[in-house]
């Protein structure tokens, strides 16, 4: 298997990509469209607006105004939109992008860097610089040779990032973005999202054995250490939340917030919970299982390419996660003071176009209000988050370890027995001095 | 009633494998398109910091904090008993809280002690 | 350093100190030039740019002091090389060393050791260390240096090591060896300690090893 | 004894035997370095039980040079551009004592006022060093932030000394009988700006970084070198101040112009980690201190370097000289054989010395504590291979 390495030309790679265009486009118009129109010939369709949603209808919405809302109103309706897009996965992925994108820039500010504020300067304007840096982030790990140490666990190691990334998503679908807008509403969504999280460390541990290497044994063993450190704590601060709402589904809990957000009466809970978040996602001051300076990289030093890229997304898909969790448990959710209108455009009948363009019978203000809250109020947890990183050093193990012990979950139990007396002095709860009647 | 509840979970699964769907073909993509050079076996050595390795990667090791693992493993299983009290407080009845109250007064004197003795045995 | 800043634990106002720059306690300025009129000590008083340095003092008395001290109890093993202001070099038989060294670092005040340097010379067949040894505890020691220096032969090159004397000439003597070739006898390690792993070469600073090319 | 052992039975004997293996399997090594974030261009082995270092062998020469066998084939003056390599961010510093102990051997004096330039550049390149090492010692934190702020701080002080020297990192700027250039016009009153910047820049610093509480309570108690075991050590620079050892060579031997100028050494006597860490600060606001002064002082005009010939050499003899680095004494001991060059070279650098420490400090402590402790031994890896 000794190739010589080619040197790099231009014009073989530019030949290169067009022959592959060619073949691409040979096999799709020959085997999958076909393929496409045989599977929709067996598969019952829906009916949209009366009609049998064909693929040649659903081509014609492009073209259509008439028909383009009701198809679209049709498609953000079904589970798959949910899983796919919006409260789900896609969704989930642009914060995640808009994350690394924000936290370069917020660092790049207060570290009084000049890089990250450059890259798509000249293409998109002032404002934007560095976005094309996620691009090239993304080609490069894309590109990148994946490289599996000798003696790993192959299959471990390959789903590993798999499960991380499923994982992170599992978590996302029960988060309520907007009344009606959960991908999963689940009794004991909260119990749920705790279950999910204990995966991580799990999965961290399977990678680092998996590598067959020193540095992410280490890395995987303090994951571990981590969680025992920190789940407790995590949990019991949520309890306080459960207390004063009495459920443990997201969205009722929420609801719940209507008159006041919980942060008022469990500020303590709410900063326990925020530390344990960031000892969850493994963020600086709790990045130990990833000390670089320590270990090499932790539990990702056999990393590479995709693989690592993987990670890194389903790193950034729960860290929007915690801060939509936090947002949902303490700071009232999409609750805040209705800022967008009922309708769009002109109230009464409506041209076609103007149609489409004010989105009649698709935009709804109650939700459009709810989604800008609960994105705004995300992004403000984001932000908090990242701050963190930029002016704190990695803490050590054992510190670790006893500020969970010996600090967090103590003071988790005072906020409990705050919110206990709350209850019982008659402030909250059912029939209490705020609660809504 | 138990497959009505069991679908209630059924989105997790599907948002499971909507993470499969998309993670897999990224690594799939990357994989074809990613150069594949394997003449030198010293590439696929595992990470040693530019030695030759030595010793084994999976070896008993132990940190020495299992102290803490022991009290997890009791008080991880407390956590999730009080939510079960937490969720239903507002339909029993005040006079039910007693209890509750004592036994994390037993739980907190437990833990108490036990950290203490993790705290004087110092290095573990 | 104020407190108001937050200064660290253990760390108050009256501990950082403040020595005032009064060369004139110590004893050295009353000397200001050597015998071979170098000019270390030349500079405090001189206020012209270039000072001429053609008058010859006597010899340094505080220096002379060490080193008297020194003669009175080892006599003629101890054979005085130099006494320079604030430099004395003294050459002991590799026999005495051990028991001369220990007796500078606990009669004399020389706590460590700066450096150990290996020369050697193929031209008399010699290999000389040198251990330049500073103080640290003594203040009136603290701008000295005591060169402390033996010869060996430099085909069957042994010297008894100093550790058991001073703790830090661990890695200088380790060095000395894989450099010049000097077997330290009760070394804990005389082994390869900057050279590569795969070094087969005669010591590099030995004078026959030539640079490639040079 | 021997009763003892017949009262073991076999089955005791092997499960003993067992669990001594175990014991000795429980011990991982890890290498760190070479190619390590936490290490530089060094190696160190460690052996850690669990979280803990119960050995480690620090293994340099990664970058060795033979920079004192180049010494031998050059004649003085050629040997100053290729003996400040072993540490550019230090390079005025390591070539001032070079510059001293040809002085001697060649027996030139210096003019007064090239004394004092020599002295600002090494302030300003002490300080330069110093940051780097700060930066570094942040980015081995983990803390990003408090590797960006002295970096870009030390990018000024760079210009400053690039107007100076005419070069950013390696100056050549001392050489046996003076300076190279003269300063150069408005130098002052940009020194003087620069460092009244830096000053309010240091104060931020403390605020930041040494009094954030995570970093106290990683560093603080951590590590200790008490005082007699850093003279039994031999240590130097900051790693012995921090131990509570108040010795600065410009104090203790003071070269050239230190001995007119009014300055305390900056010690500690917690003798731990954050002391090791905090020292060279002090350092730092000791040395914007130094420069005013020097500043004032100088004397408007004159010579700045001494008249020498082509070839300089001095009678057979040796010289041994010392100055205050940012990492402790720098010593050259030159020996010459009346030949325009150096029969031998020996550099004693801080670096070299205060690895001592390292397999000293490092065993029993944590292996998160490893980065903190070895960076704050103020080793760097170039200058101790040389």
């Amino acid at each position: 298997m000794t190739t010589p390495i080619e040197d790099f030309r231009f014009g073989p790679f530019v030949a290169s990509v067009v022959w592959l265009l060619f073949w691409v486009l040979i096999i799709v118009t020959v085997i999958v469209l076909p393929l496409i129109f045989v599977i929709l010939f067996y598969v019952p369709l829906p009916l949209v607006n009366g009609e049998v949603l064909t693929p040649y209808l659903f081509l014609s919405m492009m073209i259509d105004p008439t028909r383009t809302l009701p198809i679209l109103n049709f498609l953000i309706y079904t589970e798959f939109f949910r899983v796919a897009v919006f409260p789900g996965f896609m969704y989930a992925a642009l914060i995640a992008a808009a994350t690394i994108f924000i936290e370069r820039k917020f660092l790049a500010r207060m570290q009084l860097r000049v890089g990250p504020s450059h890259a798509g300067r000249e293409a998109l304007g002032t404002g934007f610089e560095g976005l094309f840096q996620l691009v090239a982030d993304g080609l490069k790990l894309v590109s990148k040779e994946i490289i599996i140490p000798a003696g790993a666990d192959k299959p471990i190691f390959w789903a590993a990032p798999i499960a991380f990334v499923a994982a992170a998503a599992a978590v996302v679908c029960l988060i309520p973005v907007a009344p009606g807008w959960v991908v999963s509403n689940i009794d004991v969504g909260l119990i749920v999202a705790f279950a999910i999280f204990g995966f991580f460390p799990l999965i961290e541990v399977l990678f680092s054995w998996a590598s067959n290497s020193k540095y992410p044994f280490i890395g995987g063993l303090r994951a571990l250490h981590q969680l025992i450190a920190f789940e407790i704590p995590f949990i019991l601060s949520a309890l306080s939340v459960v207390i004063l709402s009495g459920s443990l589904n997201l969205t009722e809990i929420t609801y719940a917030q209507s008159s006041y957000w919980f942060i008022l009466f469990l500020p303590i809970s709410a900063f326990v919970f925020f530390m344990s978040s960031l000892a969850e996602l493994e963020r600086i001051p709790f990045d130990l299982p990833e000390a670089e300076s320590e270990i090499v990289a932790g539990w990702l030093t056999e990393t590479s390419g995709m693989i690592y890229g993987l990670i890194q997304l389903g790193t950034y898909v729960k860290l929007y996660a915690l801060a939509a969790l936090f947002v949902v448990l303490f700071l009232g959710g999409w609750m805040g003071p209705q800022i967008f209108p009922d309708q769009l455009g002109p109230p009464g009948e409506k041209p076609p176009l103007l149609q489409l363009l004010t989105l009649d019978g698709l935009y709804h203000g109650p939700t459009a209000n709810a989604i800008f809250w609960f994105t705004a109020k995300t992004f403000l947890m984001i932000h908090l988050m990242l701050l963190i990183r930029g002016i704190n050093p990695r803490i050590r193990i054992d510190i670790l370890l006893h500020t969970g012990w010996y600090k967090l979950i103590v003071l988790s139990f005072i906020n409990m027995f705050i919110a206990l007396a709350l209850i019982y002095g008659g402030v909250l709860g059912p029939g209490g001095l705020l609660t809504p009647n | 009633m138990a497959g009505e509840t069991a679908a209630q979970f059924s989105p997790i699964i599907y948002m499971l494998g909507f993470g499969l769907l998309v993670s897999i073909p990224a690594l799939v993509i990357s994989r074809l398109i990613s150069p594949r050079r394997r003449y030198n076996p010293v590439k696929f050595l595992p990470m040693e910091c530019g030695q030759v390795p030595s010793g084994e990667g999976r070896t008993h090791f132990m940190m020495q904090y299992y102290a803490y693992i022991l009290m997890f493993v009791v008080f991880d299983v407390m956590a999730i008993f009080l939510y079960v009290w937490g969720v239903s407080l507002f339909s029993l009845p005040r006079s039910a809280t007693l209890p509750i109250i004592g036994f994390l007064a037993i739980m907190f004197a437990a833990m108490g002690y036990s950290l203490y003795l993790a705290g004087r045995k110092g290095i573990w | 350093m104020s407190k108001s800043n937050g200064s660290p634990s253990g760390n108050d106002k009256g501990d950082v100190a403040s020595i005032v720059a009064s060369n004139n306690d110590l004893p050295t300025t009353s000397v200001e030039q050597g015998e071979t009129g170098s000019s270390i000590a030349s500079k405090p008083s001189s206020s012209s740019a270039v000072q001429l340095k053609s008058e010859k003092t006597d010899l340094p008395q505080f220096e002379r002091g060490i080193v008297d001290g020194l003669v009175s109890k080892f006599g003629n093993s101890i054979k005085i090389i130099y006494i320079k202001p604030l430099r004395i070099k003294i050459e002991v038989p590799p026999k005495d060393i051990v028991e001369v060294a220990s007796h500078i670092r606990d009669e004399s005040g020389f706590d460590h050791a700066e450096s150990v340097s290996a020369t050697d010379y193929p031209k008399t067949g010699d290999i000389e260390v040198i251990y330049h040894l500073g103080s640290y505890t003594r203040e009136n020691l603290s701008s000295h240096i005591l060169a402390l220096s033996t010869r060996t032969d430099r085909d069957n090159a042994r010297l008894p090591s100093l550790i058991k004397v001073f703790k830090s000439v661990e890695y200088h003597e380790r060095e000395s060896f894989e450099m010049v070739g000097v077997y330290f006898d009760n070394h804990p390690r005389n082994d390869r300690f900057l050279l590569p792993e795969d070094w087969a070469d005669i010591p590099p600073l030995r004078k026959e090893f030539r640079i490639k090319g040079r | 004894m021997s009763d003892q052992e017949e009262r073991i039975s076999e089955t005791t004997r092997l499960g003993l035997e067992i669990v001594k293996e175990a014991e000795e399997d429980r011990l991982m090594t890890l290498s760190v370095g070479p190619q390590h974030p936490g290490s530089g261009h060094f190696r160190f082995t460690v052996k850690v039980d669990g979280d803990y270092i119960v050995d480690c062998d620090p293994d340099p020469g990664y970058v060795h040079r033979g920079e004192e066998k180049m010494c031998e084939y050059r004649n003085f003056i050629q040997n100053i551009p290729h003996l400040e390599r072993p540490v550019i961010h230090d390079s005025s510093n390591i070539t001032y004592s070079y510059s001293l102990a040809v002085e001697e051997l060649v027996k030139i004096d210096v003019p007064r006022r090239a004394q004092f330039i020599r002295a600002i550049a090494s302030e300003l390149n002490r300080q330069v060093y110093t940051l780097y090492w700060l930066a570094i010692y942040g980015i081995f934190l983990g803390h990003s932030t408090m590797f960006m702020w002295p970096t870009g701080d030390r990018e000024l002080l760079i210009d400053l000394l690039e107007a100076l020297t005419g070069a950013r990192v390696t100056h050549a700027y001392n050489i046996p009988g003076g300076v190279r250039n003269d300063i150069p016009y408005g130098f002052k009153d940009r020194c003087l700006r620069q460092v009244s910047y830096f000053e309010g820049r240091l104060k931020e610093y403390e605020d930041i970084f040494y009094n954030n509480p995570l970093l106290r309570q990683r560093t603080e108690g951590v590590a200790v070198l008490t005082k007699e075991d850093a003279i039994k050590l031999g240590v130097t620079g900051s790693v012995l101040r921090a131990s509570g050892v108040p010795y600065d060579i410009r104090k203790a031997e003071p070269y050239d112009i230190y001995d007119e100028i009014d300055f305390n050494v900056q010690y500690m006597k917690t003798c731990d980690s954050f002391a090791r860490a905090y020292v060279p600060l002090l350092d730092m606001r000791e040395s914007c201190h130094i420069i005013r002064q020097l500043l004032d002082k100088m004397p408007e005009s004159g010579e700045v370097r001494a008249k020498l010939q082509p070839n300089p050499k001095g009678p057979p003899g040796e010289a041994y000289r010392r100055v205050e680095s940012g990492r402790g004494a720098l010593g050259y001991y030159i020996v010459s054989d009346g030949t325009p060059r150096p029969y031998r070279v020996k550099i004693s650098v801080g670096s070299f010395r205060n690895l001592l420490a390292l397999p000293h400090l490092l065993v029993g402590s944590k292996l998160g504590d490893m980065p903190s402790v070895y960076w704050s031994l103020n080793y760097w890896p170039v200058e101790a291979d040389r």
